[in-house]
């Protein structure tokens, strides 16, 4: 299990080959892996947005994703959980999550990962402030993960 | 008794500070740190408490060393 | 859009990475991506495998892929989709599949990449001959993706 | 009119073959085929057929040129 909260720019896919150099002794159990990387879009509720800024509660925030990735393995049958959060001043096309489950079967990766990330956006302790053409703002509420937008 | 008040995203804004210590005498609740805290702002609906980094429920009461924060609706991810 | 049958060892982290430069001209347009990889195991049906060939009906399965591509892209709201499927002699832990689709939101890409990765499974032709210390058998059939095994 | 019949995984392996052409007059149907081609093996059930890689059914009738496949249920990703 890795769990990191960082405040400079990071690679989902560097993330993820360090993740499987762990678990290589048991990389033949593995048969899925899910992977899911959000990244900072340039556009939010109509407007064009130019950066972000994240904030996040030291502490509270790592012990939240650790019980997060801790309640996931007790649910599914996992191998291994990595979940990777940016904080700090952000740019679009720069990647804020990536969550990735790895797993002897794919409704196992595929549930695990997709929960975890609904489970990190409805309670691990991050706030967005986007900076737009009008000044800054705080992002008000995360839209629903399993319906047809965001 | 002493407690440390946070306060983070834009409630920290509208509040116009991040942390504070407050001493009391006994028998607070959330809700009671938040109007003595900050008497002239109206706490808003969807804010969210949290007593030593744990989920917390406004009629909680606090004890002496707790740390309690007050946080909008989460973004993240 | 990406589609390929290969008959050698491929990277699923180094196709994606090829596909993100397909779309970096979009790249702050896309809030999300989901992954998903598909891994040779050592063990299925209670027995240990030592090796497996895929076997495949080619034109028929490639068109099936493309089929498969082109409706998830009507149904969903997606930036890039690419399937790579391994074929022939193939080892555990080597990859067999990865499905990879990218959107602004994340819903549209969870639900896309999970339901291209089940009609891969149940119509796409593809058919495996593990060989187990008995010697070889075909495996007889995929279990569901949506229910708790494989 | 001629068409070439191809089968592939189990289904080759019972029937011997991988492929083979047949001629043949008219208004012959996917199962004609097969009955044709392996008469002594029973079609297993969960079968599939495809007509020049498009799935389908049983009664669907072959015409001139036509390529037809026989394959066991689907064991990929």
């Amino acid at each position: 299990m890795i769990i990191k909260v960082v405040d400079n720019l990071f690679d989902p896919l560097d993330e993820i080959r360090a993740s499987e150099t762990e678990l290589v002794t048991r990389r033949s159990k593995i048969g899925a892996s899910s992977f899911f990387v959000g990244t900072m879009r340039d556009f939010n509720e109509g407007d064009s947005v130019q950066s972000m800024f994240l904030e996040h509660y030291s502490g509270m925030t790592e012990k939240r994703l650790e019980e997060i990735a801790v309640l996931a393995k007790t649910k599914w049958s996992l191998d291994w959980v990595t979940i990777v959060h940016r904080i700090g001043q952000i740019h679009p096309a720069e990647p804020i999550v990536l969550v990735a489950t790895w797993s002897a079967h794919r409704a196992q990766a595929f549930d695990s990962c997709r929960s975890i990330m609904e489970q990190l956006k409805s309670t691990a302790p991050f706030w967005k402030k986007e900076s737009t053409n009008d000044g800054t703002r705080w992002v008000k509420n995360n839209t629903a993960g399993y319906s047809e937008n965001d | 008794m002493s407690i440390k008040v946070r306060f983070f995203a834009s409630l920290s804004d509208m509040v116009g500070k991040s942390e504070m210590d407050l001493e009391f005498a006994e028998g607070l609740t959330v809700l009671d740190v938040w109007e003595k805290t900050s008497p002239d702002d109206l706490l808003p609906s969807g804010s969210l408490f949290a007593i030593n980094h744990n989920y917390s429920e406004p009629e909680d009461l606090l004890k002496d060393g707790d740390e309690i924060a007050f946080f909008p609706p989460l973004t993240g991810g």
